[in-house]
């Protein structure tokens, strides 16, 4: 992020010191805890790094940042892994909207979001998917209307991960018809908490309520709030793209602590199944135990190859796409050897018994190849972009968006 | 679906459709969800009018077939039912329709099989024990002599609708082998907890049974000779549990297939891209095998098949993978809205996974398959 | 074939008499036989066959057949079921040759071909792919060339099953090379054994050497010898591949015999691995003798299903594709079982040991899913024409096809 | 490859495939098939220049590495030679070479290792026995103290090269544990039987051991405390049989790749069709994925990494499964020319299939990583 320079702070001596900032203020990780939800606790633990002098470390230091490296923040990386840190930040504030605030921001947006959001005050989410545009986010029809010096977006938005705790959103929406759907896109800074903006949960098949779908009604916003160029906002959605890549496949430089992923929870969960279900000495069990295993394992090696490769050039940035697909497909392979060691117990069982939620995690795996851009877009840029075979017909490619095939009518659905 | 059905099995099933998608249509299957037992038993007397419980049942009790092959118009409701995740114990039911048809006595068919057909006695299996244990070998729930009949002590779990039924079917070891006893659900020492369960209205029951007392006249078929009525009741509820499942996936590859054309990405029908259309070759493919081994079980197992374990363990096998792993498929074809709770793609994908781990899950009908074919006798 | 009339012998006596002659005439089928290549042998079974009068079932009486219908050829195959039948006639002689011969052959053609076909005395092969079109069958580039009243065949073939042993072929070449590819086809029945057409064997993986390649320089072909109309062969071409299809399946008419397909070997096969490598009563293995034994089964429920289905018109002629793929992907997971139950056997073993043959044909195993039309094309099938999806977009459509671009020059593989 | 090399090393890896390149494409391993050894022993000692065989001894005994790290080095060797598919007793001639220097008295060091290092000598590790028993618990050949020595009883197949080394490493059972002996391959009472064998140039045999003197000087490390060493040995196989494997699939990944831009099907280069797309995408990332965990393995095989068995076993279950799978799809996108002995692609498909199962298969070593979390201890 910045040049390192003769005053700098070395990452060893940093590294040291935030060792024993660490033991002395971070509270250490819960046991077992893979993906911590807990919003208001995140917001508390970012706002104690953030006074110790560890949070934003590769930040611009101009924008409430350390304006350290890459190698500082990775030093840093080690030593909280055991401590219980403000994970759920990590994707999108810091590792997708910070980074695209850093990268296409104007200055005075710069110096209004950033040192709040490093401070853990402010928490953002991403407005991109619609109702209607899975896979191709471009064809999106959120509206906005201009209106004097501000626009007006009237819409819906789905999919967006926490929208209901969120402060700040990136929202992504059509302000010209006329022309290519590319050609027509504005990115615009949306403060959650006003009138005209509705978040409703949506629960998922676990029962959870990760996800959001908003509805917007004539939400006014002003110039200043646009990031980006007018139409011109397609441009900032594909740097948004890339940094979510990198910050699904926990190669973020401005994240807040690494995931645990794939987590060592991954073995255990399913070892636990294995012994309650009395399969611990089932040989069929016992190869399922271990092919787990050595996926977390090949998944986690992955993870440093191609993030390491990433880092250096080796690899493009398009590489993200291989982890995402190692992640979901790893996902789906651990809920197939969860039904399979749990059996009838999946179906049926005594409260408490860990077999019991092997079922609703087979039930609900495909989330894992869906959120984050489905696993056919991964195959789609890995096949493209990576190996640069050619690109599939976009039939929509040079037309008007007004004048392009949409969904038929029976698919158009909405909430309300 | 067969592609081998009568004129009158065409209209049984039509009428079985239009009476399930008027009086149960998904919605309510929602609601169920909230109902201790998951279905209504007046609309299952409704049903039972429509003959869900007779057909395996013979005509001096109350009984009758389209066919004179109950099984074969029977896998036809089942199969509708999965097109609808409909409640109730069909399956339950039925099988213990059939045992008690095939080994009851006189007395043991006045006494239960017109209640069973009207649909005012609700009957179960109590087969499953702990531990995914289902095969007849390894049950250990046992029935011992005592003065006028017999003891029962161990517990049997998951059972099907255990709490919600009149009637259980117990399959006991007794010192000379298998055993099976009809046994009211109030019987004195027998404590029923309700399980969790994976389906919205499917539930399941542990039932202990602490020295429970049943007389002689309880006993079903004969002591220690029960091997050969087990295999053919698990015959039976495999095929219906098979057809049930074919049911589900019939229902939401139509539903997924729609959705393919009419959905667009970049200016094009889903449908028109060739990875897409590749796994919806595979998952054709998938669910035309699945119907073809569903079927060929119903007839093995309505004819008597010598083979008729074998095949169902095969289709077992194959379809508790397969038809999982096209819903799934499906649900990926539908993007976010196949994981969210208030579309149904998920409640179909719950009875299919709950149909692929009862009575034996893939692996154990594999291994059964083995045995079956003589794997053991010349290995040792 | 014909309509049933009062006169014809039932299924049931025809069967009845069958029964008694193939018991005082006809060779058992050796032990563990699955699919009887030696031409020779079948030449002599077919003779055989048709001496007694139970050969060419289906196909018309006034060219050599007994012009019975579908019911009595299936009484016959239940009959026939233990004996040595000719099956290495089936494909693609009587099932795919025969079958369009009868549907596009012209008089002359039937009476001359079909006879000498039934009696076992003329073998025939299918002149299809060439070395640089594969699954795109129309872009072939064997040149017929109009020279006064008969076409000079110049080119290449390749992947000819049983060329070395057969008398003709039907033969598929360009006859128009302005016009768009389907349009300049036309198909040729050729005598082989003639100066201008050398075959060689290809080896294949295995060391065996099923197919082969076929040059042909000079090669003239009577007008009497066009199948269907000049430049219109694409007419005929498709029909072909529709009885292929058919035959494939198991569900051509006019076969002598059915194969045993899957073959009760591919059970007692693995079961044979499992025991000499002392595996038998290991869990997995087991298991894995399950899943194959299941397999065999769903496959012969699927082929009864589809068969029976197409044949009631419930299933349209290009259902057979789902019989291929089935096919396809049973024997690649059989030999994927195979090779898990043979282990280090697989790769080594004492001469005899029924594990040694785990390795290779593993090694072979995508032949499979390549012989008879990539699993690729039939999943084509499947989709755009049982499903209706939209087609691939041919980027060949309407263009003349000396315009189209084909493979790049280092593709261009041929032996010569 | 890995992606962290040095320059030296990437040096090096230039170095090696030129000289393979030049000196053994993939025509001259066809012709080899012929020769009864699959290689040629000065061919062997011209590589053996290049340090083929001097990674993993000391330099006093004339060995030397790049970067004192002399498996990382070795491994570039191996993965080279599984781009060529090259023959040659690498792995075996190493693996002994490793035990001598790691457990070796000063005697066997330098008996052996200038001779190996200089090619001159050839080696090779019997470990695994009938019925394709390779895991240390399950080895059954028996070495009997007599007067002056052991006296060896039983028999090793698969024996990578047996009847074409000079020196055979023995790992055997005494009663106080493991023990390994250095035979030399001319020892009386031994008889070695060549196998058939999968790859081409890759010979096994099987050498039967009757009442084998050897004497105590031959026992390599501590009688009965071989446990440890036989491990070692193992994860520097596994790490050398995973960069082979490695490197047979990095080269036909990229001429397949370079394939699906040349072949044209319907007017359009086959990269264009997006469901051989997506699958080239999961080839990608298997190939990837294999090439990470490769690594993973030989850094901590060379660096002693306590965990280093849990990774080998978890490498090598999941690259056997992967690579083959990479190269099945190869096979499949060359069409009828991928399945013909003319081309090329079956010999590495051989290859890669030979290593899947050496050494324990995938499964094997699924198992193997149950026992070695713990799976046992707690569960019985």
């Amino acid at each position: 992020m910045t040049e390192s320079n003769q005053s700098m702070e070395t990452p060893e001596e940093f590294q040291l010191r935030a060792r024993a900032w660490l033991a002395d203020n971070m509270p250490r990780r819960p046991e077992g805890q893979g993906h911590l939800r807990n919003f208001d606790r995140c917001r508390e633990l970012q706002k104690l790094l953030h006074e110790g002098g560890f949070a934003g470390v590769c930040f611009p230091a101009e924008y409430g940042g350390l304006g350290l490296t890459l190698e500082h923040q990775q030093a840093l990386d080690e030593e909280t892994m055991s401590y219980d840190m403000p994970l759920a930040l990590n994707i999108p504030t810091f590792g997708i909207i910070g980074a695209t605030l850093v990268e296409f921001g104007t200055h005075e947006q710069k110096q209004r979001y950033l040192p709040p959001m490093i401070r853990g005050e402010e928490i953002w989410v991403q407005f991109l998917s619609e109702p209607s545009s899975g896979s191709d986010l471009a064809s999106l029809t959120m509206r906005a209307t201009r209106d004097g010096d501000s626009f007006l977006l009237n819409g819906s938005k789905i999919w967006s991960s926490g929208a209901q705790s969120a402060d700040y959103g990136i929202c992504v929406a059509r302000s010209n018809w006329d022309v290519p759907k590319h050609d027509g896109i504005t990115v615009f800074i949306v403060k959650i908490k006003q009138p005209g903006i509705v978040v409703e949960e949506i629960v998922d098949t676990f029962g959870g309520t990760e996800f959001c779908q908003e509805f917007f009604d004539d939400v006014r916003i002003s110039m200043d709030d646009v990031v980006g160029e007018v139409d011109a906002g397609w441009t900032v959605v594909r740097g948004l793209l890339a940094h979510e890549r990198n910050s699904m496949g926990n190669a973020s430089p401005l994240t807040s602590g690494l995931e645990l992923a794939p987590t060592d929870h991954v073995v255990s969960d399913i070892v636990d199944i294995a012994r309650t279900t009395g399969m611990a000495s089932d040989p069929k069990t016992r190869q399922l135990v271990g092919e787990n295993y050595a996926l977390r394992f090949v998944q986690s090696e992955t993870t440093n190859r191609i993030s390491s490769g990433m880092a250096r050039g080796q690899f493009p940035p398009t590489a993200g796409a291989l982890l995402r697909l190692m992640g979901a497909r790893a996902a789906v392979r651990r809920s197939d050897v969860a039904l399979a060691i749990a059996g009838s117990g999946a179906a049926a069982w005594h409260e408490g018994d860990p077999a019991g939620n092997a079922g609703s995690r087979f039930v609900g795996r495909q989330a894992a190849e869906i959120g984050g851009g489905t696993t056919e877009m991964q195959r789609n840029i890995i096949s493209e972009r990576m190996l640069q075979m050619p690109r599939e017909l976009a039939a929509d490619r040079g037309i008007p968006f007004n004048e392009v095939r949409h969904n038929a009518a029976t698919t158009q659905k909405s909430k309300k | 679906m067969d592609v081998d059905l009568s004129e009158d099995q065409e209209f049984f099933r039509e009428t079985t459709r239009k009476f399930l998608e008027t009086e149960i249509p998904v919605e309510n299957v929602r609601q169920l969800a909230d109902n201790p037992a998951g279905f209504d038993r007046d609309w299952w007397r409704r049903g039972c009018e429509m003959g869900w419980t007779s057909m395996l049942v013979p005509e001096e009790h109350g009984g009758g077939s389209l066919e004179g092959e109950g099984l074969l118009d029977l896998v036809i409701v089942a199969e509708e039912m999965g097109r609808l995740i409909t409640p109730g114990p069909l399956l339950a039911t039925n099988v213990v329709a059939l045992a008690v048809t095939e080994r009851g006595t006189e007395d043991q068919k006045k006494e239960l099989l017109p209640g069973i057909v009207s649909g005012d006695v609700l009957a179960t299996w109590a087969l499953n024990e702990s531990g995914g244990r289902w095969h007849p070998e390894s049950l250990e729930l046992e029935a011992r002599p005592v003065e006028g009949g017999f003891s029962l002590r161990g517990t049997k779990e998951p059972v099907e609708a255990a709490g919600h039924v009149d009637q259980i079917l117990v399959t006991a070891r007794t010192e000379n082998g298998l055993t099976q006893f009809l046994v009211p659900s109030d019987a004195d020492g027998m404590t029923i907890t309700p399980m969790e369960s994976l389906d919205l209205v499917r539930r399941y029951g542990s039932i202990q049974f602490d020295d429970v007392f049943v007389p002689a006249s309880s006993v079903l078929g004969e002591v220690g000779q029960a091997e050969d009525d087990v295999e053919r009741q698990l015959q039976v509820a495999i095929a219906l549990q098979l057809a049930e499942t074919v049911g589900t996936v019939d229902r939401i590859f139509e539903v997924t297939l729609e959705w393919m054309f009419d959905r667009h990405s970049f200016g094009r029908p889903l449908a028109s891209y060739q990875a897409l259309k590749h796994r919806f070759a595979d998952m054709k493919l998938y669910h035309e095998a699945n119907q073809a081994a569903a079927t060929a079980v119903a007839r093995a197992v309505q004819h008597h098949d010598e083979e008729a374990s074998l095949k169902a363990s095969s289709a077992k096998s194959y379809v508790g993978d397969h038809a999982t792993f096209v819903l799934q498929e499906c649900v990926q074809m539908h993007g976010g809205l196949g994981v969210t709770w208030e579309y149904d793609l998920h409640l179909y994908l719950r009875r299919a996974t709950t149909n692929q781990v009862q009575y034996g899950t893939p692996d154990d009908h594999r291994e059964r398959i083995a045995q079956l074919i003589g794997m053991d006798e010349e290995s040792q």
